[in-house]
């Protein structure tokens, strides 16, 4: 900075120049220009507040960093196939209650060691371990018997057939840990393409490529998962040149990155919409519910919270769940005002109707949603109040206890199977947090978890989301745009169908 | 008394415009501050809309309007509280000594050390959110700071020949505290209260953060900057005009003050 | 040539709208050695005059002409250097409370070698030697300790001497002497007359000493000035005006002067009733004590007094500084609680007149509401009946009724003084204390306040307890006399006897101190 | 010393009823570390047996005296949500928020006395006025926004350093220091502002006694006897002042952290409420307590150093 730059700021300013001589200590300069590409700093909007033992994690957050650090015995790619992984193959038999899986030869994890059967057996016994009532993995319960046939081959029977078996084996909260490990915690080791290094709370986690990985090596040396906690200052972390990549971007901040940065778009793969709670009085009566699907205009909420991007839903399932995925379910209400005046009037709600729509505050996607929903619902005689809670008392007071009107929030899936979706609208399901109680549906569901053959069994799944659309269980809304910004000195960025970060396909743009 | 500074004038002209401004808002605003528009999402300065329009499509100028009231009311609802409480404690502490002293300012020390975020997340969970209960988290928050000024104060006047004048009228204790001593000490209160305003502002907006300050779509003039962050490089007209409302508003309080102080020596 | 000589010397604040002239066509002449004194009521431009001359004018809104010329060199006119130069060195000046005017944040050490430290290029070593030597000039014992000492560890008179020593420490040509004495006691007042003129006969430093009190100039000072006004009335021989003044100001000033005069004492009924008694008080503060759980010690203040008061009559409490004469008050009044004894008086709402009306009266509120206030407190009269009451106690007082709507600091000192014996009548008591009421006040004030106090007991048979330094005063004003000495009374009597024979040595030094 | 025994007892008053109301406070508000570490994958049975082995479901006294006991004799527990110890954690984010507390005071200091002097200096003249209206103005804007005005100028614009690019101490102490100096900036202007004022009216009341008069009197020039009369003296009134500075700006710095992206104790602060950690914050909190009776006991030493009439009482 020249003497001229300095009388300008001065000008600017006039406390600013009172501060000049005393900012001659900083050094802190221009750092991205003489880092090598081997690096990259990843944003991530929330620390992972949580233990680094992939079987205890259960926030997503946390899952989407340690994939990278995880892996199980088979693991999903970015088109949510399962391919092998810890594991290099496995049969089936023709009952679907016995597994067999023959691990990989000579996998590494970080300590150097080679995963050994032992290993593997305790790892899914720990994730099927019931002495705390339900299993880390819910569905693991299933599982009567964890064999070592010998070193390479891993047995585990099942009580009941299950189809989706695979992909929870698949999932990251199975994944293979040295056995006897005591400080997981803190000390993640795993089999995945990075190794971890350090963490410091509430501003990184550090990984390093780990060499004696198996598979396909991954292209940059060292990760930064940097926390970037403030939604609104992380456009100037980015432009500032902090942060090289960043997902789960909100479409308004995406509009504001510099030309250094590169926008994909995909979707963040979860159903957001006005979740009802239907023990709440007017929300039992099915035309009130319809009547709010009636008065949502998904169009404009579309254009004013994400500028028209992201995938309009009508069922709990989202588009990048191809094999259940039905678009048309979207049409089942379209937008029409008097509709929704004709079915409240008749549900004898003519002289209007109020409630509170609760919103979780950490989420100002869902924030933004709910205010343009309440403003929509005006027009229809509705008022709907916002109150805004914080994340811990939504799960408390929403979640659990149930004690709510309205919600706006996204339900995403925690692995790739339609039970993950779908399951939580069972009348007695655990997490059934909108009350919801429908025979059909229950027969339904029900029925397709019996159902061996695939084919039927996706179409009883389907059968389930054509009941919650047409019953209109909630006011179904979006599956919201995903923008993933990353630096232009980087590509090979990969979506996958699960909250996932896969930074082993990243790789320095120049190597393409 | 009669004769203030030109200080206190030009003050009192600037408070006055942005509270005009926002008593207009309280019976009428150019639009609903709440309709959205998608058509005029992030729209720019026009002669239908003279502050543009904000990322739901909103009128900035109707919202500015609407929301500088709820600004005033929750701001100045919480000094008030701040100032009321801190000058009770202040005055008690200050005043008789001893051992209320003691006991007092410990309590105000562990209120100082004590988040007032917890605080509010607290004061939600007892009694839900609102207006009426910002104010009452941040005015429970914000009054160990006035209680410390207080305090000193009513230190410095209790042997003043006045105070004991007083007393030897007949007056009690009470009424020497508020009626004989608090007028005395107005112009430290006065400023006191500017700043504490300030504050309460951003502590509005940033309760508003976490979901536990006014809710939406009720606009606040914290609450429309920290949204207008977001949109500072593209449209940082957004955060320019509530920002210079409350800045003009303070503004206008801190001149008013510091007037009165000068203008009588 | 003459050391100091000041001619036309004009002095105009430049203040608002209306430049106001202080001092007006001055003349005064100093020879090296005199010492001069300078007179007059406050306001009349003496103390302006003194700080002219000091340098301590040059500010923008003063504007000064005429010559001030200090060995033939004009001060007005000369560089800030040069000024500065010659203050602390030539010229050095003392003030009238030695409290404010030292530094309460530095040694007394620091402060007395400050001038050697901005004139001269002694060692540290040197300028404490010569400290040291200066303090022993002003007869300060314990020098070593008081070289230490922060001002407020220092009694009056002391920080008075140090005021002196810090003044004469570059042995100036010229001594500019506002006011020493008038915050001391009377003891002190003489010793400090004897070291001014001890300094003057030792090291031949000119005095312009400046004072209200007539008596004093005439007992130190060859020449004096009167001024009245901001213009020289009367200069000449301070014998020869004193004894017969040549214009009438400056007879009504020497007539004002509290005198050991006093009228034929008014006998009282010895039937009338008694309105105080006070039977052997003892007093006491909280000593701090030094460890956690430690039992609070206590001083006593106050040793077994008893004395009483009978209805309409006023006695006088002569004491000097630190004597207990204020515990005494605050005990009657139940403002201080720590004692034992018996104080009993059947009136509800004792009263006290404070020595600074200024600061007795709330800053904030009008005289009106003021006057009412006891009234609200402590009677269930009605606005309408509580508005009459003020008006006829201003009328009692004699202050004019529109100022009932002043604040305080809109008012003279005479009127704050009127206010403050309003508001004590206010609820009509049977006696009150006034604590030193006319000491701040301007003799010709303090001539008007003192005679309206007589009229006041006369109106309405009112007792009052007199607290007074000023041993004239209360032989003016009392019927009966207490001297208190170091917590205890030393002797009590009527006044005439206290006066004309005098048993306890106490009593005959204060008398002598004051020139009886 | 007595003194200091009292200081002692009182702190420890305020420490046990800090903690209490911390303790109290986790047992109002809804929700609980289980079912945050849980989240949507809580089910009743996990919850129940999460809530066992974290000791939540004994009787809130037995928990807060269990948990005091062992505060006392330095264990500070285990992060409910990250599972590492507090203490650690506390110690590694401190340098951090000690540091920055400290800049920013420096600068109150640095900016406000100059500023102050002249500003007394020149009373009623065009600096005076110019520093006044300077004053005014900083103290009415608020801090994010100057936050946000000090990144946009010397972060995006100057590129003197970058926004969120945070590096620890370890890393490169420079780097470190450089980077604090915008927030503590942020922080200090509108204190200092407020300093400003403060210690202006105080020099003003000072010169208008009669001290410096008899220091005129003796030759000093008007710096001389502001530097070395009346700026002590001044000084005492706003030392209160400067120490519920630094107590404000250690326990208020959350909005600033976020800001620039800092994770200091503020942050930890606030997510450590929201996942309900409260061994975290309890420890936090306790910290910071200690910290502001500290200060409140070293201003009370400066007084009495300061100001040589208080050791008479």
């Amino acid at each position: 900075m020249n003497k001229a730059t300095r009388k300008k700021i001065a000008g600017l300013l006039v406390i600013t120049a009172l501060t000049t001589a005393l900012s001659g200590c900083n050094g802190a300069g221009d750092k991205t220009g003489e880092e090598n590409s081997s690096q990259i700093t990843v944003g991530i909007a929330q620390d992972l507040e949580d233990s680094l033992d992939p079987h205890k994690a259960e926030a997503a957050a946390t899952r989407e960093v340690l994939f990278n650090v995880f892996e199980g015995l088979y693991k999903p790619d970015c088109d949510g196939e399962l391919i092998p992984a810890v594991a290099e193959d496995y049969s089936c038999s023709e009952d679907g209650l016995t597994y067999t899986f023959t691990l990989r030869e000579d996998v590494k994890f970080h300590n150097g060691n080679t995963v050994t059967a032992e290993d593997v057996i305790s790892s899914i016994e720990a994730c099927a371990d019931t002495s705390g009532g339900t299993p880390l993995i819910p569905a693991f319960s299933n599982i009567t018997g964890i064999l070592k046939q010998d070193d390479r081959t891993v047995v585990i029977t099942l009580a009941e057939r299950d189809a989706d078996f695979l992909s929870y084996i698949a999932s990251v909260k199975a994944a293979i840990m040295p056995a006897g490990q005591t400080d997981a915690d803190t000390n993640p080791i795993g089999t995945g393409p990075y190794r971890y290094v350090s963490r410091s709370v509430q501003e990184n986690i550090v990984m390093e490529k780990f060499d004696e990985y198996w598979g396909e090596a991954a292209y940059i040396e060292n990760v930064t998962f940097k926390v970037c906690a403030d939604p609104d200052s992380l456009v100037m972390n980015l432009n500032g040149g902090a942060v090289d990549m960043m997902a789960h971007l909100p479409v308004s901040q995406a509009q504001q990155l510099s030309t250094d940065f590169a926008v994909l778009e995909g979707t963040m793969n979860l159903v957001q919409g006005m979740y009802l709670n239907h023990d709440f009085e007017p929300f039992a009566d099915e035309r009130v519910r319809q009547a709010l699907c009636y008065a949502v205009n998904k169009d404009e909420i579309l254009d004013i919270v994400s500028d028209g991007k992201g995938e309009q839903l009508g069922s709990s399932m989202f588009p990048n769940f191809r094999k259940y995925y039905l678009p048309e379910l979207n049409e089942t209400y379209s937008y029409d005002p008097e509709k929704a005046k004709e079915l409240l009037a008749d549900a004898g709600y003519a002289d209007g109707l109020s409630f509170t729509i609760t919103v979780p505050s950490n989420y100002p996607q869902h924030v933004d949603t709910a205010q343009v929903v309440a403003e929509q619902l005006k027009a229809v005689g509705v008022t709907a109040e916002i109150e805004q809670v914080e994340w811990n008392t939504w799960l408390s007071s929403v979640y659990s206890e149930r004690q709510y009107e309205a919600t706006v929030v996204g339900v995403d899936a925690s692995n790739l199977t339609a039970t993950a979706m779908l399951s939580r609208f069972c009348s007695d399901a655990d997490n059934n947090f909108i009350n919801y109680k429908n025979a059909e549906y229950d027969a339904a569901y029900e029925a397709a978890q019996l159902e061996i053959d695939d084919d039927a069994q996706t179409l009883l799944y389907q059968e389930c989301e054509i009941i919650l659309a047409e019953d209109a269980a909630n006011v179904y809304i979006q599956d919201l745009a995903e923008m993933v910004a990353l630096s232009n000195e980087f590509t090979g960025y990969e979506f996958y169908p699960l909250y996932v970060q896969d930074i082993s396909k990243i790789r320095p743009a120049e190597q393409q | 008394m009669k004769r203030q500074s030109t200080t206190f004038w030009i003050g009192a002209v600037l408070a006055g415009m942005v509270l005009l401004f926002l008593l207009v808002g309280c019976f009428w605003t150019p639009y609903d501050p709440e309709a959205m528009n998608a058509s005029m999402k992030l729209a720019g300065v026009s002669s239908a809309h003279p502050m543009g329009c904000d990322a739901f499509g909103r009128d900035v100028l109707s919202r500015v309007m609407d929301g500088g009231r709820s600004t005033l009311l929750v701001a100045g609802g919480t000094v008030l509280l701040g100032a009321g409480l801190g000058i009770v404690i202040g005055a008690i502490t200050g005043y008789f000594g001893g051992l209320a002293d003691t006991i007092l300012m410990r309590i105000v020390d562990a209120l100082l050390a004590f988040p007032s975020v917890l605080l509010a997340l607290v004061v939600v969970a007892l009694l839900g959110t609102g207006e009426m209960n910002v104010i009452l988290s941040l005015g429970i928050a914000f009054a160990p700071s006035f209680a410390r000024v207080v305090r000193g104060e009513f230190l410095r006047s209790r042997y003043l020949g006045y105070v004991q004048a007083a007393r030897l009228a007949g007056a009690s204790h009470f009424r020497i505290l508020f009626v004989h001593i608090l007028p005395n000490i107005r112009s430290v209160l006065i400023s006191a209260l500017l700043i504490g305003f300030n504050n309460a502002v951003l502590s509005e907006a940033a309760l508003s953060y976490l979901g536990i300050g006014v809710q939406p779509p009720q606009a606040s003039l914290g609450s429309m900057l920290a949204d207008a962050q977001t949109y500072l490089f593209t449209e940082p007209l957004l955060c320019i005009f509530p920002g210079a409302v409350l800045i003009l508003l303070v503004l206008g309080f801190g001149l008013m003050g510091d007037g009165l102080r000068t203008g009588r020596k | 040539m003459a050391l100091l000589e000041i001619r036309h010397l004009d002095i105009t604040f430049l203040d608002k709208k209306k430049p106001q002239k202080i001092v007006e066509d001055l003349h005064l002449t100093i020879e090296a050695g005199d010492m001069i004194g300078l007179v007059g009521e406050s306001g009349s431009g003496k103390t302006m005059s003194a700080l002219a001359v000091a340098g301590l004018l040059r500010q923008k809104n003063v504007q000064i002409s005429g010559e001030i010329l200090l060995d033939g060199k004009n001060l007005l006119t000369c560089s800030p250097q040069e000024l500065r130069q010659l203050q602390g060195s030539e010229i050095s000046m003392i003030f009238q409370e030695p409290m404010t005017s030292l530094n309460p944040t530095r040694t007394i050490g620091w402060q007395v070698e400050e001038s050697l430290r901005l004139h001269t290029n002694l060692t540290p070593e040197e300028r404490k030697a010569r400290a040291m030597e200066a303090l022993h000039d002003v007869e300060l014992s314990d020098a070593e300790r008081i070289y230490h000492a922060y001002p407020h560890a220092l009694s009056g008179g002391q920080r008075q001497r140090v005021m002196i020593a810090a003044a004469m420490i570059c042995r100036p040509k010229l001594l500019l002497a506002d006011e020493p004495t008038t915050a001391l006691d009377v003891t002190v007042q003489k010793q400090m007359i004897a070291l001014l003129q001890k300094m003057n006969q030792t090291y031949g430093t000119a005095v312009l000493f400046i004072s209200h009190d007539l008596a004093l100039v005439r007992s130190l000072c060859s020449k004096m000035v009167v001024l009245q006004q901001g213009r020289a009335v009367e200069a000449g021989d301070a014998e020869e005006i004193f004894t017969s003044p040549r214009q009438l100001y400056t007879k009504e000033l020497l007539a004002a002067v509290p005198k050991f005069e006093r009228q034929p004492c008014q006998r009282l009924q010895t039937d009338a009733p008694t309105v105080l008694q006070v039977s052997d008080l003892c007093a006491y503060y909280p000593k701090e004590s030094k460890r956690l759980f430690q039992k609070k010690e206590q001083k006593e203040v106050l040793h077994n007094i008893t004395f009483s008061i009978k209805k309409g009559e006023i006695i006088g409490l002569v004491g000097e500084s630190g004597c207990g004469k204020s515990t005494l008050a605050r005990s009657i009044l139940g403002l201080h609680r720590d004692y034992i004894g018996e104080i009993r008086h059947c009136t509800e709402h004792p009263q006290i007149v404070f020595q600074d009306a200024g600061s007795s009266l709330n800053p904030a509120k009008t005289v009106d509401w003021i006057l009412q206030e006891p009234l609200r407190n402590c009677t269930q009269l009605t606005p309408g009946q509580r508005k009459d009451c003020v008006t006829e106690m201003l009328w009692l007082v004699k202050l004019d009724e529109s100022l009932r709507s002043r604040y305080p600091w809109q008012l003279s000192g005479g009127q704050r003084q009127r206010v403050c014996i309003a508001a004590s009548l206010m609820l009509h008591p049977e006696f009150l204390i006034a604590d030193e009421p006319v000491s701040a006040l301007d003799v010709t004030v303090q001539k008007q306040i003192l005679a309206l106090m007589q009229e006041i007991v006369r109106e309405t048979g009112v007792s009052i307890l007199l607290i007074s330094h000023d041993l004239r005063v209360v032989y003016q004003m009392c019927d009966r006399v207490l001297v208190m000495k170091d917590g205890s009374i030393v002797e009590a009597g009527a006044a005439e006897e206290i006066y004309q024979d005098p048993q306890h040595d106490y009593t005959k030094k204060l008398l002598e101190s004051a020139g009886y | 010393m007595k003194y200091a025994g009292k200081k002692l007892l009182s702190m420890l008053a305020t420490l046990l009823g800090v903690s209490f109301l911390v303790f109290f406070a986790f047992d109002v508000i809804p929700g609980d570390p289980a079912l945050a570490q849980l989240g949507t994958n809580a089910t009743p049975e996990r919850l129940e047996a999460l809530r066992e082995e974290m000791g939540l479901n004994a009787p809130f006294f037995q928990r807060y005296f269990q948990w005091i006991a062992a505060f006392f004799t330095g264990d500070f527990g285990t992060s409910y949500s990250y599972h590492i110890p507090v203490g650690d954690m506390i110690l590694e984010k401190l340098p951090i928020s000690v540091f920055m507390t400290l800049m920013a005071f420096v600068m109150v200091l640095v900016i406000s006395i100059p500023l102050g002097i002249l500003s007394a200096k020149h009373e009623g003249g065009k600096l005076d006025t110019v520093i006044c209206t300077v004053n005014q103005v900083l103290m009415s804007v608020p801090p994010f926004f100057s936050g946000m005005l000090i990144t946009l100028l010397f972060g995006i614009v100057l590129r003197w350093f970058t926004p969120g690019g945070f590096v620890s101490l370890e890393q490169d102490a420079g780097a470190f220091f450089g980077y604090l100096f915008f927030p503590a900036l942020a922080i200090a202007l509108p204190k200092a502002a407020m300093a400003v004022k403060m210690l202006r009216s105080s020099l003003v009341t000072e010169l208008g006694k009669d001290y410096p008069r008899t220091a005129y009197s003796r030759g000093n020039t008007k710096n001389q006897v502001l530097r070395n009369h009346v700026l002590k003296n001044a000084l005492i009134p706003v030392l209160t002042f400067f120490g519920m500075a630094l107590t404000d700006i250690l326990t208020g710095s959350i909005i600033v952290e976020q800001v620039f992206g800092i994770p200091g104790l503020g942050r930890i602060l606030l997510t450590s409420i929201m996942n309900r950690d409260y061994p975290v914050v309890e420890a936090i909190i306790m910290f910071m307590a200690i910290i502001v009776i500290v200060v409140n006991f070293l201003v009370d030493l400066l007084y009495r150093r300061l100001d040589p009439q208080i050791n008479m009482e």
